[in-house]
Formats: structure tokens, C-alpha cells, sequence
């Protein structure tokens, strides 16, 4: 992949691939597409990929004993090699889910169905008197699913708190995270702050006590090089539409002894050992965890996706979203009346920048974006309680990926002027 | 520029000077309501004059006030149905919100009733911006619930 | 859609919107697709509504407010409307899962959830003492999370027997469905016998007593009209894949009011009305049972799938299967040595032909077919407890769609012969 | 047609006239394999005979005797191991048992050692035909099973 100056990628080149980003939206406005974080466009070789499969191998995987279905089933664990490889995992460590949400609902399900089982699930299991540590920046995926657990158990759910400059508060880590604590589950990478977390060192903490760590990388994987056994960690989840992959699959990894252990969730077909009517036993991971017809194409259109990102280079990637951040907190930041919610350096910080107007409601800012052919998000990003933590209600989102340019920034900077000027809040100069 | 379709001048004098702001008292019921996507929140207070001996359809809208915290077109759109709703019979006060709502899911194509709506007209643009409609709406369904609990408490009350 | 005699659908002008349909297999043998029970394969109409989404109209649905999430969310509101449509249910009432096994796992859930909760969900409560009542010819996707959710509740499994003729065996009815009874599930038509079951009347039993009926409809939305009203059950769950629409994508429909009153299962984002640190609240349906960025391409194409299949006509469709059905039954059942499991009849009776033949291995003669181009699926289909009832370990099975013609059971019927020629038990003629 | 490349008449000859097969006492363990795809199943008995005084690789695998529901693979494959294994000691049989396993995993690319699988050879082309992998394994992995229950049993006896 060539680069251009700046440590960037070669943009142009990139876009190329992405027919979506050639379209106008608004009366002709070339599209300007700052809502990656919420979900990715995706490159022509991964529609490729996905049509390929149904177009010449498609069939159930694992059921069939004729050549489609060899070739399907082929392609499913290829792709889950690929993508196991991707972030330095076993294929056999690697649960296809539909996203993120189902994986970290996943864990969460095997830990109650282990707290109704037998003796030999004891690690897995949750009750009064336990807890579970999350933070106070986690989207609503890797927050709602801890709360349901700990109600249906009865065990405790604590939080880390978040520093004014938007970085996780480890303070209290000591006490926070203690004998009693079953898993800490936390975000690598805020989906609203940009904040990159010490993962290896809650992790470590974490193990010092016993306890298992579950990381939502959801915004990390598509962003920076994640290599699974450096984090140090349990458990680690992602969705395939955020890194330029298609809809509809997810993943979670897991320790290839923990998955051993830990009881299913989704139950059904191709997840068996043997059937009686009144009773079942499993299959070993991954099947054990995948039950059902699996989405082998999306599987397929992920690998792709893996192959592209590896193809440009995963410290490249960064490296480009890193000169993006740099660009856009300097520029937006400098605006007069805007804040912006997380860090106000780069380091260890993801190209997602969230902000507020002042008195301009994010809805309305994200409104005159649009018409400008901007797109960002507006809202809470599922991550309200982080929001009431700033005192607010919602920002404005804009999340860059391997197709932002400086430009595009530039396009942000100025429809977020021209917010100002139509509600006539456009400060002196 | 479509901008000015969804924020017409009408939306913007109501977001810059909202009427009746500011929760009131004495009042028949209260609701919150909250638009999960953003955040948004109104809490609006109604208090109804009953026509006859019962509180029913025909009692007398006689003050809404509400407090709120939400975008140009949310703030806009509390203000505006104060002013429709004061003074309106419950009846005509549910027809009035049968008539926006139906303008809000036109998607652009609403011939909206200038008699009925007045000021709400103005919202005509919104109907293009699916995203925006629940702004739009958010009051009114406060103001359906919070109806509708005065109607019920003093059904208990009789009975 | 033009018909030929016999009340056949024009075979030619369906298969040439289906490109692996021209496709050969093993050195050069024309595919003879017999899988579709499986899998079935996807016309042109439904990729290309697929591909279309993500190339002009991909954002991350209920999300944004920009014009692509805008476009997006229309796009998978639609495509709900249109799917609801074609099972004669209101919009509000489907709700998309990742195949039929996580819309069963819902529910199940759903029940095992209320089991913790308050006093408002004693509805789908359960616990020792109750009963959930299955079949014998269950699919494992309907007969596992049953048997879990009994484990988690200690509630009591029990089920309907089979007759030597492959139907439900309905005398013990009134028996097994009884005033302890919470829920009943069981398929419409079976994936191994083809058996349609009457399922209004064990619905109308059910409800007598108070209990709820799901139907697996994974084996009969995609081949007979299905109207949820007229079949007067609670749930109904089915899969795109198995009805020409893409992987990665099923449906829950249930009665308004119950999925009103229902707890979620997975939870995450979009799926709430607030969420503290401490405690959330819960979205109405449909959105309280779609945590997470959903599959909305996949949506999109199984909309594109029942647009192709209401334009052949669903009566149409099962016109086809049915002469299909007919003609299989009575030239496979006519060779020496094969036993059909499953109706000698084509009435109350889908296009699934599942059978042994003696003295050879359903896997051997699934090879054999392989060999000359005829996919079949051997082994117990997912129907593990089916085949003991049969005392047989596997079948190989047939099963037969809108592409599919006399011919195909032609080559399946020569396919069978070789086989007993093959391994030297062709019976003398 | 390629048929033959996966039904080698050794196989077939296997197939028909299963040799060892049959449960016989006495034994020093069992174990019951299933492949959960298709349902075939086998139970296999080992007996082994210790070389010095323990029971560990170097001991001879004195009988191997199976009973099984199969497809002609699976069957074949379990009247081969018998063949092979039989009198050979433990190790040796592993060695064999991973020479196979690698032909298995080999998609039709492997070049079998004649002298240390004898008519396994003949499985080569099964390896091109993912779903039959295991049903040519099963009976292996239970061997496998059997002889380390086998070891640890004695363990426990002598500890
Ligand atoms: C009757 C029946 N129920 C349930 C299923 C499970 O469907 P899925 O694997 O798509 O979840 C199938 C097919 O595999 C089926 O045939
Ligand atoms: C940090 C983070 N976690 C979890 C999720 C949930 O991902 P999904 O909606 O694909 O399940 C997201 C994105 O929505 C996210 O940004």
C-alpha cells in the first residue's frame, strides 16, 4: 500500500475500493462518512468474497457429506483461521457470534447456566457475596449483560470510575478489585472517548485475584494491532461490521482451557455430543458455542476483511488514524464554544472524537453536518451513563477509519462553523 | 441548502423563546418521557377544568408546563403545543395530536390542516428526517400520558 | 410464473436466477441439488438486494441521524414489513434473531428470566411442577434449549410419541397437555419425516389449559403459505437461509401482547429505555429482543427472498413440492431394499424424502450420489431421538424446492441403484 | 467416477469380513466412541500385556476387540487397526496411530509409509473427503482412549 506524506495512507487508492464513498447524499453533497464507530463501509473484495461463496459453495457447514458442503465447511474454517490469525488467537479458540453484544451475553449466559450446574463448573460460577467490576465507560453491550448476570445471581456489579481528561480511574483498583471479584469486564478502546485502556495492567491485577477478564475490543481490533496472548486477558470480543466486514458476525475469543470448561449458551443443532429426549451432552469449542446453521458467508466476507487490513498493514492503520486524531483534536478542539469529551492528546487514544456545541444541541449540529454531506453520530453512542458522568446528555460522534483524509476533517471543521453561524451562536472573530 | 425545510423560522422563534417553560402548580398528573436514542427528556404537567360533573373527554385543557431538556426541534415542538392545547377541549386536544402525528409519519408528503395545526405546521419539513420525528413527538406523547393519568385518577377517585 | 403440465413450476426460468445451479461438481457432473432441507441457494434477486444495501444505503440502523442511517433503517423497517407480511403478521411482531435456534433460545431464555423476576411475569414462569411438552420428531434446535430451560428451572420435559407411519402420536393428548403445562413446542413439518403436523389443533388444546405453543416453522414458511393467525399459535420461528434469503438471519414472530410483556434475552444497545450504572429499563418490541448493530443487509435480502417467492405464489410453491413429493415417493419407495421413514403419502406431507437402504451405510450412498452429482445430507439431521424411535442411527434425505424437477428425482432414484451395485446388493431383477 | 479412489477393494474386503470383531473378555479397559454428525458408534476393548514389571509403553497390546454400527469406512478402518496393532507393543502402536491420523489430515496429498501402515495405505483417498475423516478415525481415537485408560488404571492399582 503506498503512503503519502505524513505517515498516511494512500487515501485515493483506498476509496477506490469502497464504492459506497462515491455516492452524494443531500442534493448532490459528496458524502463525507465520519460514523466508522458505529459501523464500517466495506470494500468491494469482501463483497467479493461473500457473493463468491454463495454463488459457487454454498451449503450447510458441518452437515453434509457432498462436495458443497465440504466446500462450504472449508471455507467457514478457513475463514476462522484467517481470523483467528488476525489477532493472534488458535482457530480452535475462536466462537463465531452475530456480534459483540452476543458474545459478551455469551459469557455472561455460560456464568449463569454454571451457577445452576455442578461442582466441576465452580470457576464459572457467580451467587450473593460475588462480584463483577466494569467501568463507568462502557458501552451499554458490556454494561446491560453484567447487570441482568448479577441479578439473575445475586452477585454485586462495581465500576471503575473515569478521570476528567476521560481515562479510566485505577485509584481504587486495589479495592475495587479484590478476593470477592469474579471478572472485570472492560472496553480496550472507548467507543465515545477514544481512550485506549491499560488492559494488561487491570488484567494482571485481575489474575493476581483470581478473577477473569473479559475485553470488549469492539472499537480496538478494527483500529490497531491486537494480539491476544500481549493483552494477557480471558476473554476478548469483537464485531465483524466495524473492521470492513460484513453484518450479522462477531467473535468472541477465548482461553482454549476456559472454553473447554464453560458450559453453552445458545443451544440446538451442531453443538451436541449425543441426543436423548431427556438429556444432551456438547460438542468441544468452538462447535460447542455455535449451534444452529452458523453465517459462514459473513464468516468468509470477514477473512477478506482481515486480508485487506493485513494487506495495508495493521501498524500503518493505526499509524494514519493516529495522524487523523492529532489533525482533528487540534482543529476541532480549537474551535471556539466546542469541547471535546476524552483525552486532549493523542497518545493512547483511538480516531474517535466526540464533542459538544455550546448552545447547540448535538442533534442539531449532527443535522447541519448531514446537510453538508457530513455523517456522524449523535446521541449517547450507547454509552449514557459515561454521558451523565460529563454532565451531559449526548455529543456529537466523528469516527475515522482507512478512508478519512485530512480533508475530511476539514469538511467537519467547517460544517461545525457553519452550526454556529444558522443558530446564531458563531462566536466574534 | 434543505435546512431551512426542517427548521423553518416558526421552529426556530419557538426554540429561542419557548412558551409556557417551566413546570407549574397545581396540576391533575405529571409524565416523563425520555427518547432512549439521544437521551432527550420532558416532564410536562397538565391540569384539566372538568365541563361537567365527570373529568372526561369534554373537560378543559386549563394549563400545560413542562421542563425539558432536548434539540431545536424537541423544545419547539413543547412550546408549540402549549399554545394548541390551552384552552381545547381534551377531544379536540387528542384530535389535534392525531392530526400532528400523522404529519410527523408523512414523510414529507403531509397536506397538513392550517386550521387545526396552526404554528404546527411548521413541522411539515421534520416528516422528511425519520431520525427527528420522535423529537418531534416527544412532548405530545408526554402530554397523551399525562392526559391520560388524569383521566384515570379521577376515575379512582370516583369510584 | 409460467407452468408447465402437472401443475410443475417452469423449473428452466426459476434455476436460471439461481447461478450455482449450473455449476458441476466431482470431474464434471452436473449438480442435482437435493439439500434444500439443509440449505437452500439464493437467487440473483436476493444477493443483488444485498449487495445493494451495502454499496449505496450501509450505516448502523436506529442509530443515526445522518441520510445513510436514515436510508438504512427504511431499508430494515421495510424489509420487516415485507417479511411480516408474507406470515400474515403485524411489523411489530417480528423481531430478527440469527436463525430459528436463537429465536427458540429466546424464548426459552425469555421463560427462564421471568423465572427470577417479578410477580408481572409469572406468565412465562416456571419452575418444579410445571411441564413443557415437545415431540419425538423434534429438530435438536427445538428440543435442546427445552431441555436446558427444564435444568435451569426444574421444571419437567415431556413429549409426544411418533407412529410407525411418521405422525404425531396424538391419543396421549389429553394427558400430556394438562393444567401443568406452560408451553408446548413443536415443528410444523418435520425436517426428516416431512410430515406436517396439525398443530391447530394441539394450539387449540394447549390454550385450553393455559399453555403457550411455539412452532418451529423453520421446514414450512419456506415451502407452504403460513398465516400466523390461522395457525392460532403464540410464537412461530424460522430461518432465511432455509427459504432463499441469506445466512445470518431468522425470525421470532409472537402475539403483541406477549412480547409485550416479555423480558429480553441478549441485551446491549438499542434494545433500552435508560441505563444507569446500577439498573436499566427496556425498549418495547421489537427492538427490547435486537441488542446490538443488527443484521440489517441480511434483512434486506430475506425481504428480496419473499418478494421472489410471493411472485411464484406460495400455493404455487406447494403445488410443485407436492407433485414432486409424489412422484419421489412412490419411485423411491418402489426400489427393492429401500425403506422410506417417514409417510407413504403425499398428504399433510412436505418435499422431504428421508430413507435407508438396506445393507449399505446412508453415508456410502450419500458418497455414491456424490460421486455422480446428487447432494444429499446423511446422517440423523439434527433429529437424533427421531431416529432411535425408528431404531435406526441415519438416514439419507432427499428434500426438494422451487428449482427442483422430476428429473432431479430421476438422477436420485439411478443414484440409489448404482449404489446397491456398488456394494454388491442390488437386488436380482 | 472416483468412487474407487475412496473404496479400495481392501476396504471393501475389510468391510465385509470385519476381522477381531466381536467384544472379548477379558480386558483391561473399554471405551465407546460416537461421531456426533452421523451417529455411528464403537466400543473397543484392549488388552495389554506388561514387557517388565509396570504396564507402560513398551508393553504389547495382546488383543483388540471392537463392536460397532457403521458406515463402510468406519468399519473397515476398525478391522485394520486390529490387524495393525495386535502384537505390537504401545509405543510402536502410536507411532502407527500418528502415521495414520497425519495420512487422515494429508487432503489426498500424503505419501503413506507402506511398511508401517500395511493396508491402511488404502485410506489414502478417503483423506480427500473431509466428511469422512472421522468415520475413518473413530475407531482410533477409541483405541487411543482405551490404552491410556488401560495405563492409568494400572497407575492407580500400583499407587
Ligand atoms: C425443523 C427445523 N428446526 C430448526 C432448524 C434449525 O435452523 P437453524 O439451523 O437455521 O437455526 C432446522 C434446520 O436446521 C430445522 O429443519
Ligand atoms: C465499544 C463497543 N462495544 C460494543 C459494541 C457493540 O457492538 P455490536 O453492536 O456490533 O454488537 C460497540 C458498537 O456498537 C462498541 O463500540
Amino acid at each position: 500500500m503506498i503512503r503519502s506524506e505524513l505517515g498516511l495512507l494512500d487515501v485515493d487508492a483506498i476509496r477506490a475500493d469502497f464504492p459506497i464513498l462515491d455516492r452524494t447524499v443531500r442534493d448532490g453533497r459528496p458524502l463525507v462518512y465520519l460514523d466508522s464507530g458505529a459501523t464500517s463501509q466495506k470494500p468491494r473484495q469482501v463483497l467479493d468474497a461473500e457473493r463468491e461463496f454463495y454463488e459457487r459453495h454454498n451449503a450447510a457447514v458441518h452437515r453434509g457429506a457432498h462436495q458443497l458442503a465440504e466446500e462450504a465447511t472449508d471455507g467457514y474454517e478457513t475463514a476462522r483461521a484467517t481470523i483467528a490469525a488476525f489477532i493472534g488467537a488458535g482457530a480452535d479458540e475462536v466462537v463465531f457470534t452475530k456480534n459483540t453484544t452476543e458474545a459478551v451475553n455469551l459469557v455472561a449466559y455460560a456464568m449463569s447456566n454454571a451457577a445452576t450446574a455442578g461442582e466441576e463448573l465452580s470457576r464459572f460460577r457467580l451467587g450473593p457475596g460475588d462480584e463483577v467490576v466494569v467501568t463507568e465507560m462502557e458501552h451499554h453491550a458490556n454494561l446491560v449483560p453484567w447487570q441482568e448476570l448479577c441479578r439473575r445471581t445475586g452477585a454485586t456489579l462495581r465500576w471503575f470510575g473515569v478521570t476528567d481528561e476521560g481515562r479510566l480511574d485505577l485509584s481504587g483498583i486495589d479495592d475495587l478489585v479484590n478476593e470477592r471479584t469474579k471478572l472485570v469486564a472492560l472496553a480496550h478502546q472507548s467507543n465515545v472517548l477514544g481512550t485506549v485502556n491499560p488492559v494488561r495492567e487491570v488484567a494482571e491485577r485481575a489474575h493476581r485475584v483470581g478473577a477473569l477478564v473479559l475485553v470488549d475490543a469492539a472499537q480496538s481490533v478494527p483500529h490497531l494491532p491486537v494480539d491476544v496472548a500481549g493483552l494477557g486477558v480471558d476473554f476478548l470480543v469483537f464485531s465483524g461490521h466495524k473492521m470492513l466486514g460484513p453484518n450479522g458476525i462477531g467473535v468472541l475469543w477465548g482461553r482454549r482451557e476456559l472454553l473447554a470448561a464453560m458450559p453453552p449458551f445458545i443451544t440446538g443443532g451442531s453443538m451436541i455430543g449425543v441426543v436423548h429426549m431427556d438429556h444432551s451432552t456438547w460438542a468441544d469449542p468452538p462447535q460447542r458455542f455455535e449451534a444452529g446453521v452458523p453465517m459462514a458467508p459473513q464468516a468468509v466476507g470477514l477473512a477478506a476483511a482481515c486480508d485487506y487490513l493485513s494487506a495495508i498493514g495493521m501498524a500503518e492503520v493505526a499509524a494514519h488514524e493516529h495522524a487523523l486524531t492529532e489533525y482533528a483534536l487540534k482543529h476541532v478542539a480549537a474551535l471556539d464554544g466546542v469541547r471535546v469529551i476524552g483525552p486532549a492528546e493523542a497518545e493512547d487514544r483511538g480516531a474517535t472524537v466526540s464533542f459538544t456545541v455550546e448552545g447547540i444541541h448535538p442533534h442539531d449540529v449532527g443535522q447541519v453536518l448531514d446537510d453538508r454531506g457530513v455523517a456522524v453520530r449523535v446521541g449517547h453512542h450507547c454509552a449514557w451513563p459515561l454521558h451523565r458522568r460529563f454532565g451531559i446528555v449526548a455529543t456529537t460522534r466523528a469516527s475515522f477509519y482507512v478512508y478519512n483524509s485530512f480533508a475530511d476533517i476539514d469538511a467537519l471543521v467547517e460544517g461545525i462553523q457553519a452550526a454556529q453561524r444558522f443558530f446564531g451562536v458563531a462566536p466574534a472573530r | 441548502m434543505q435546512l431551512e425545510t426542517m427548521y423553518q423560522e416558526i421552529i426556530l422563534d419557538h426554540y429561542r423563546n419557548p412558551h409556557n417553560k417551566g413546570l407549574r402548580d397545581p396540576y391533575n398528573a405529571e409524565s416523563h418521557h425520555i427518547n432512549p436514542t439521544c437521551g432527550d427528556e420532558v416532564t410536562l404537567r397538565v391540569t384539566l377544568a372538568p365541563e361537567g360533573d365527570a373529568l372526561d373527554g369534554s373537560a378543559t385543557v386549563k394549563d400545560v408546563s413542562y421542563d425539558s431538556l432536548g434539540c431545536s426541534i424537541s423544545q419547539a415542538s413543547a412550546s408549540v403545543l402549549t399554545d394548541l392545547l390551552i384552552g381545547k377541549s381534551v377531544d379536540e386536544g387528542m384530535r389535534v395530536l392525531d392530526e400532528f402525528t400523522a404529519l410527523m409519519q408523512s414523510k414529507g408528503h403531509g397536506e397538513p390542516d392550517e386550521d387545526v395545526l396552526e404554528d404546527a405546521v411548521a413541522f411539515a419539513g421534520v416528516s422528511k428526517y425519520p431520525a427527528r420525528i420522535k423529537c418531534a413527538l416527544l412532548a405530545w406523547m408526554a402530554w397523551k400520558d399525562a392526559t391520560a393519568k388524569s383521566l384515570a385518577t379521577e376515575k379512582e377517585g370516583a369510584s
